[in-house]
């Protein structure tokens, strides 16, 4: 498919199982003709009509409950959330109904829908409208989690979203709808639930996902210039979880850092840390450095936001006092 | 087993009966300790909104129900037996012993699931009515709730979607006048509840629940309306007999509301419509409850005998069996401890 | 600055061109680059909403706004030159330049806060009036929303909740016909808003949103109902003139309808009315104007030369200035860091 | 007071709150007529009247929703909610709203509202009525976590709760409600964000809060005629968090274990032991070990659900196996 932007793979990603799968439908706010708050759905309602591309009311509680009654009844339902802030009021039908019920009914049944969302700063949106929520998702026993950083896993992680029989929240990064990049449907891709590294160096293992693998690879190439050479792992998805590809590299490494964009306290920096802490413990020269969001709001200044979350200029500094 | 007579009043009372009978036979089970908790909560008192509605719907269709749910389910077609183990807790119920009571569940007979979110399945039926449409499949589906649900947001943001995208749909409010402790009028400053879905654009109606060929008829035709595209919203009036669960004495209402409130016994009133009518004498009306209080009687020592889940059962299922479960505390930690020795 | 006049709808007439030319001055200073960000929603074609309703109100009087607010701040008296600076992200503004366009607040003009999720400020009215009938004050409790936000459930348990409780509340809903790219008609089978409410127990009534004075009278109808403990659901219905948010051209509505919207313009028609009644004349007409507009120009250079935030400030008013702040990420790890060296 | 029960304990911090204070009102199911789910609040509405009792309809957003309101025009709302489980339809009101308002108003104005509930196991219950959710609200900045333990907290933790300035989410165990214990009014209490220390051992930190303490106090019996001494730190609040005490226990022992019902990924384990791990590294001799609510939803199987959560055989056996 050649050079794409992770907008445009998202919008082929779900183009293409449309046309394989009958059974797959959007259903959210905007996605039929506005085209989706981010663009990502735009042309879709054209090409697979209002009722496959189904516009919602403001009502995001029974937009994921629906979608939830359509995976029972053989849809499989791609609902949208425009932004991953609205996760509060939908958190009911999601982690008390999608995740849950296999489990609460035997596994009579699973929920194949997807939860498509996008989260994150960058556009001076505000406090309602600039989180990283998924630390809720992970922590929700039954929920897969997928958080693409690259265009490839734009269209790739999608499909393969797409294809599970248990409920996936996908949180895309609104700073990287207009990222572009090559996409290749040739090569083998990585398969779901498994890391990807696309960077290796002996100093370091950044373990990352979403925008922050951005962040990381250009702090990589600073820290190279003083000598210092990270390893990156690009998770993919947090649910499963790669703790394989992680716990070999930190292992032959020695030092670890965890970066994400969401707030520290209890969020997904704190289950990698732990997690790291604990499997790879004989190992550390370090304890496993947190680079993550501030424990605040997200303020609408520019200024305050872009400090409000992790910067490359963070990363490099927090390498270089962990190899001082 | 299902007792089959030449009067369909009679095998409306027959189907109520067996709730009815059921429904005593859970409040036996937990006093002999074998249910699974307390929250056990007795549909008595409702059983022509299950009955009325549930004969009113067609194999295919689906239904999704809440904590009082029973009565819905074996109107539906239900096995007691496994009703009754699963609500013991046990594998061999119908969600393995790990619903229970208020997660019930069987999607062979489109039962979607019980809830034990107040309004938490109501938004299912949207999505099963879009799949119906997109699969132009001519089922129907419902959901059953309380008076209780019409305080959750989330029923009127499915009424409108419903009534907008024309599905087939119906909304059962059984409004047994109670939602816990609060009578409805203290929930709201207006109980007549069926007025609320009519100007997001659905049919709505209200109908005494202690008449079963009433709610029948009304549910009837607000299927046949649902099925093609203008969506209801039916309230079943009647009275929760007892207490909101196994253990309330339902000390916040007086003795002479409550029984007055079990004098709209539908149960009785069908059985006294029978004879009345001639459509069944007396003695054949106790031969059947008494082959009915037989089959339910069975459903206490079919739970009680049954399997307990298997302990490691409790990581199947969280994801689809083609995944791996997830790792136990246990196992992680003998793996990280030991490999440190 | 208010200009004072003796004619009433002139009073009303001034408001509505502050907030206009408040709203045109917004879009400027984003084309210049200087408002804090492009999530920027303008209530042109909404001012008789704000002014009618804002005017109906009493001091003491609180409220909750929208996405959309900047027009009923502005009525319930904000300084255009703080909020702008809010707008641009400046320390010097309402919120300290946290909060912006969609955060804006001030609790000495009773002004409970704009909201950037939909629907979400209105269930604040309720506690609200529950504070009102506790400290026995006569003060009521407005919540402005979008027609989109019907669409929420939360709105039908608010105003279930006012009714119940004869609350000192108003629900009014700025009906301008899209939910972003989602005509009303869209986004249920039945645009007659208003009647969603009466089965509540709550009055309910819709307007001409191009007639302040219309809005103000019925506004101040309901605000006295709502006082005296029958609270209201009003709609107010207009056209949204421009796109969504700054950036949206609208693609998704025909040009004839949107050239016809904007015929439904409460400021023109004020303005007519005025001459045509003879209570003002043309010239002086346009001196107000000229005034506003020299007031409203104003406040672009004021946010533009208003002080930026301090970086450090993102660590206050997480919490109360009486506890500490959360610890930074940098400030953790130098410490964690540096104490193994 | 002199012995009492959790639950009795509870009322009466409530009643002398709302005694001391005309602002606090209660608001919530069934807390009036009824007395509360769990009892708590019998006989309050004949004590304060309805106008103060509020009994709301089924309506949770709107009941945060409306404290929110009500704490911003002068009261001091406690707002109930049945169970922690439906937390999930109330995120919104309480993450973007009372959490963020303080901040995204720029300090103009405080929320002071608490929200009363309670979770956890051990009533057969099910999926949708046992968890312990305290995570989703540790991670949300903005926000207060009080979870108290002992009939003491039970009183005294209410107290502190209802003294504050920002929004607290005070969260009971459903097991503990018939636990009685000494209430001593007299004594010095631990203050607001410290942690308790019942009982010091040279061998091992257990870290733990709510039921799960009680269960590491009997673990730590048995440990003890192994001669495994454990220091246990009943945490009481999480948020704030009292990591000087951790951190001068954890040195000392240069052993941790933490404890909570939580489901364990990206929970308050897992911040706990991120934050043990980058705090102690030097001081750690083995890997903080986390001990949690296994990944999974919780069966009304009396047996599935009982080990679906910590046990005090299961932190003695890892106890154990860390000093063996
Ligand atoms: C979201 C939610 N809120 C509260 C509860 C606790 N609760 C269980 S049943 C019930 C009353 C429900 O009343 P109603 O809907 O009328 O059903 P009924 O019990 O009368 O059948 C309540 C408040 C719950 N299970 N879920
Ligand atoms: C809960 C929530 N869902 C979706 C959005 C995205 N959104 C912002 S404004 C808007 C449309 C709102 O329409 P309406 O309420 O009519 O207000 P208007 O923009 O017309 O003033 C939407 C969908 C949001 N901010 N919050
Ligand atoms: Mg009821
Ligand atoms: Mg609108």
């Amino acid at each position: 498919m050649g050079k794409t932007t992770y907008r445009d793979a998202l919008r082929q990603a779900l183009s293409d199982s449309m046309t394989t799968d009958p059974n797959v439908v959007l259903i959210g706010e905007e996605v039929g003709r506005y085209g989706g708050a981010y663009g990502v759905t735009k042309g879709l309602i054209d090409e697979f009509g209002p009722d496959r591309v189904i516009d919602t009311p403001i009502s995001e509680p029974s937009i994921v409950g629906a979608a939830v009654g359509a995976a029972m009844s053989g849809l499989r339902p791609v609902a949208e959330l425009m932004y991953v802030d609205f996760i509060g009021m939908t958190m009911d039908q999601l982690a008390n109904q999608a995740a849950k019920i296999r489990y609460m009914f035997g596994g009579q049944i699973g929920v194949p829908m997807i939860l498509r969302t996008q989260g994150g700063t960058g556009r001076s949106a505000g406090a309602q409208h600039s989180q990283s929520l998924e630390a809720y998702v992970m922590h929700t026993p039954g929920l897969r989690l997928a958080m693409p950083a690259t265009v490839s896993d734009a269209y790739h992680l999608l499909r393969q979203s797409m294809a599970q029989p248990d409920p996936v929240v996908f949180i895309e990064h609104k700073a990287l709808y207009a990222t572009s990049g090559e996409l290749d449907d040739q090569t083998p891709v990585v398969p779901w639930g498994k890391a990807h590294v696309p960077r290796q160096g002996d100093d370091l293992v950044i373990v990352t996902y979403s925008r922050q693998l951005h962040y990381a690879i250009s702090a990589a190439d600073t820290l190279a210039k003083d000598g210092i050479e990270a390893t990156i792992i690009d998770l993919r998805t947090l649910n499963p979880l790669d703790i394989d590809t992680i716990r070999t590299h930190v292992e032959r490494c020695g030092h670890a850092m965890v970066v994400s964009e969401g707030v520290m306290t209890a969020g997904v920096a704190a289950e990698l840390a732990a997690r790291i802490s604990e499997e790879c413990f004989d190992f550390l020269e370090n304890p496993v450095i947190r680079i993550a969001g501030e424990d605040i709001p997200i303020s609408v200044s520019p200024l305050l936001e872009t400090n409000s979350v992790p910067t490359p200029e963070l990363i490099v500094d927090a390498a270089r006092m962990m190899r001082s | 087993m299902e007792t089959q007579t030449n009067s369909r009043l009679a095998d409306l009372y027959a189907m109520m009966r067996r709730i009815r009978t059921f429904e005593e036979r859970v409040g036996e089970l937990f006093v002999r300790g074998q249910s699974a908790g307390s929250m056990l909560h007795l549909s008595i008192g409702e059983e022509a909104a299950a009955v009325g509605v549930g004969t009113a719907m067609r194999d295919g269709d689906t239904f999704t129900t809440h904590h009082r749910g029973h009565g819905v389910f074996l109107a539906r077609g239900a096995d007691p037996r496994l009703m009754m183990a699963e609500i013991a807790g046990k594998e061999t119920g119908y969600c393995s012993g790990k619903g229970g009571s208020m997660h019930i569940a069987d999607m062979k007979l489109g039962h979607l699931g019980a809830n034990a979110i107040v309004g938490g399945g109501i938004p299912f039926v949207v999505g099963a009515g879009l799949a119906a449409r997109q699969k132009s499949s001519d089922s129907l589906s419902v959901a059953f709730f309380g008076d209780g649900a019409t305080g959750q947001g989330i029923l009127y943001e499915s009424m409108n979607m419903a009534a907008l995208w024309r599905l087939p749909v119906l909304f059962v409010c059984i409004n047994n006048q109670y939602g816990m402790g609060t009578r409805i009028d203290n929930a709201t400053a207006d109980p007549d509840l069926y007025k609320r879905a009519i100007p997001f654009g659905l049919r709505g109606a209200s109908v005494d629940g202690t008449d079963v060929e009433a709610v029948a008829e009304i549910a009837g035709k607000m299927i046949t309306d649902a099925r093609a595209g203008k969506p209801g919203f039916l309230v079943v009036d009647c009275y929760r007999f007892y207490g909101h669960a196994r253990m309330d004495k339902s000390p916040y209402r007086d003795d002479a509301e409550e029984s007055e409130g079990r004098l709209r016994d539908p149960v009785i009133k069908a059985r006294e419509t029978l004879i009345s009518r001639g459509e069944i004498d007396g003695s054949s009306l106790d031969e059947m409850d008494q082959n009915i209080a037989a089959e339910m009687d069975a459903t206490i020592d079919f739970a009680a005998d049954a399997r307990e889940p298997q302990l490691d059962s409790i990581f199947d299922d969280v994801y689809d069996p083609s995944t791996p479960p997830p790792e136990s505390v246990r196992g992680r930690l003998a793996r990280i401890l030991g490999q440190r020795q």
